[in-house]
This record gives C-alpha cells, structure tokens and sequence, in this order.
C-alpha cells in the first residue's frame, strides 16, 4: 500500500514548518524529510513579476500522478506538493516539494524526481513582466529540462 | 466537443475555450490540429508550428496520433515551464 | 568568493521557516532552496532516545571544512547545518542542512553531499536508550554510509 | 599532551581526556595507539581493535601513519554515526 499525496494548486504562500508538520506529526518511523522549495528570481533586477498560468484540474491531476510514480518507486511516508499561479514577485516562493521516508536517500530521490516531472508535464506556463513595465512574453521551456527526465529511465 | 488553450496558444487563438461540431474525418489529435490551423488566420498563427504545441485529452498528456473519439474535453498549450 | 557556510552545534531543536529565512531574506538571486532534516526514529517502537555524543570544537569545524567544500563545487548562495547533541526522543529532529541556490540540481546535489560527509566525517555518536530501561550500546557505522561517498569522487 | 577519548573509546578507557607524557620512540598515531594498548587493562580493552578506531590531531581527521609531532591534541574515536 502506497500513501497518498497530498496535492495543492493555490494562489496562496505556504509555510516550509507547518506543512513538514503535517508530515511528520504524530510518527515516530521518519528519518528524513527532504523539502524543496522554487523561488523567483528577478533575473538580475529587471524581473518585476513572473505570472503563472495553469490548467485547472488537469494540474491537480497530473501533479498526483507524478506524486503517485515517486511513492510507488521509493519507500515514502508522506508527500506534499503546493504549485501556486498567480502574479509572483521575485524573492516569493513559486513551489513547495516535500518527501518524507524512513531513509535518506529515498526522500532526497522523490524530491528531485517530482521537481523534474513537475517541470516539464505539470500544465502551468509562466509570463515575464518587466520592471520597464513591459511584458516580456512567454517563458521558453529548456531542453536542459527534458533531459533531466532521462535519468530516472529504469533499466 | 470542448476545446481549451492556454498560454500564448490561447493569445494568438483569441478564446480560452470553444466549442466545435468536427467534421467526421478528423480521427486523431494531429488531424484536429491540422484542422484548427485552417479555421481563421488566429487559429493559424497558433498552430503554424504544430510540433511544438502539447495536447491532452480528458487533462491527460497524449500524442498526435492518440484518437480523439472518447475525449470530451482537449486542450493545446505550449511545453510546460512551471515547477 | 564562495559564501560563508553557517554551522551550528546546539542541543535545542530548530525552526525549518526560520532558518530557510535567514537565507532568503532580502535576496532575489535564489531560485531553489532545498532543506533536509534528519529525525529520530523509534525503530518499531523499541527506542526511547537516542543520545548524540559529539566532540565540542572539532564538530563545529569539521562540518565547517565540509560545508566549504560543497560551497566551491556548487554555484551555492547559502548554506546552514545545524546539528543538535544530547538526549532526543523519537519523532524530534536531529540535523539539519539547507541549500539555497540560483539553480535546483546544485541545491539537490549540495544538501545531499552534505548530509553524506556530516555521516561520516562529523564527530558525533550515537547510542541507544531502549524503552525497556536498557542502554542499548552504540549504533555501529554502516559499511553503506561510507560507500555512498564514493560517488562524490571526481575524475 | 592532551589525549581525548569519545563514545565507547571513553567508556573502556573510563576518562574523558588524559595527559600523557610519551617516550620518545612514539612518532606516529599509529605508534601511539600501540603505546596505549599496553598501558592498562581498560586502555588494552579500548585500543584491542585498533583498526576500527579513528584519531584527530588538532580536531582534524588523521591516519594511523600521521606523525604527532605537531599535535596539542589528540583524539581517538570509534567510525562516526551523526547525521
């Protein structure tokens, strides 16, 4: 029997403690929880917000999808993904990634396993504004990024 | 049938969402998007590279040659930049 | 110039929110911050505590040369370990590491560097107080531990 | 020179820290802990496996073929289990 993921697409921020909390309260077979979190960045000071557009439901969708592949994969006792859309300052956090496991490895695992997937196949696009006030269009997706993926190919 | 788009597919389209009655021949997501590119010239910006845009059907991930006759809802969109 | 890692030897416990603040605050360069924390567990119900020896002095600069070490192989903009000493009953934190950089896999690749050297390099011990009363001795190193460093080599 | 024990090096031994006046043949961490074993009955049980236990001089890691000439102080202790 796997766990169950818990998902969040909101506009909100989230906090790092309690949500390890939620985890972690009331268990004594944890030995490692593994958080990440994406900021913005403002891109050397011209950034003044990124906007992030997402596709309601299929992001909740996919993104249990890709919590279920890492708990089945590794020995997990908790995950927790939180996608915020919405305008983001720089300096704001954009997402919220966090494995709990009896072991090290395998939480630090999820964890980045969920971050590639959550790159590349969760439907949410991000838009640039400028401090100029220009719109500076679409962000590109990276090449980088989808070939990050192939690392987690099982023999 | 509903068709949604996001992102600057959804800019240049000019709709978040549409509703089409298609014509019979049109089987997979490669011929709608075949399709859609001869609608109007907004419908052709967005789709003049066709290999770059994403599909999903019923908010699954799907291929070009996936078949559309069970989706009740398809959305095009760029590849994803989120996370 | 690498940054100044921040190391704590300490017996009270830590806040994740505060500490991954500390890191954040004021700055706009950071992209991804990634935190690990390391819990006592009560192994099948047996442990009451687990009580960390450690060598006042030599942890604090141990973890320091570690920490440097990750600092010059990441482009890392900010480091803190905190490791606690002293009686820790399970379900309680006993280390942690964050990472925050401009870039995911550095902050995924430094916190896990750290978390394997802080293993076996930093001067702490641990032994077994069992629910039973009894002292249960001290927990051996695992041959594990030690071969996961290996993959840390560079050619 | 100040000589600290840790965990169960400490226990066998049964102090913290002692100072020691060595003869002049000891030359290397390897020396010294040969030396050690051949004190007393609680420094023959700690040092039995020397193989297993670690030293620091001047709290940095050290091998058993590091010379102590330099040291103010050194520390023996079993493999480490923080983390």
């Amino acid at each position: 029997m796997t766990i169950t993921p818990s998902v969040r697409v909101q506009a909100e921020n989230f906090d790092l403690t309690e949500e390890t909390a939620k985890l972690t309260a009331g268990r004594f077979d944890i030995g490692a929880v593994v958080t990440f979190t994406g900021l913005c960045r403002d891109e050397g000071g011209q950034l003044s917000a990124l906007e992030l557009e997402h596709y309601p439901g299929m992001a909740e969708a996919e993104i249990s999808r890709i919590a279920e592949r890492a708990a089945e994969r590794w020995p997990i006792t908790g995950l927790t993904v939180i996608h915020r859309f919405g305008k983001i300052a720089p300096g704001e956090n954009i997402v919220l990634v966090i494995a709990a496991s009896p072991h090290r490895q395998a939480a630090f695992d999820a964890a980045n396993f969920l971050m590639d997937f959550l790159k590349t196949r969760a439907p949410f696009w991000k838009k640039e504004h400028l401090k100029s006030g220009q719109d500076n269009g679409w962000v590109d997706a990276k090449d980088l990024d989808e070939q990050a993926l192939t690392r987690w190919e099982q023999a | 049938m509903i068709i949604r788009y996001f992102a600057w597919v959804r800019e240049k389209v000019g709709v978040d969402e549409e509703q089409l009655v298609l014509p019979d021949s049109i089987q997979t997501v490669g011929d709608l998007t075949a399709y859609l590119a001869t609608i109007d010239d907004n419908h052709a910006a967005a789709f003049a590279e066709a290999d770059t845009i994403r599909a999903a059907i019923n908010q699954e991930h799907v291929d070009a040659d996936t078949p559309i006759a069970e989706a009740q809802e398809i959305a095009f969109f760029p590849p994803m930049t989120g996370g």
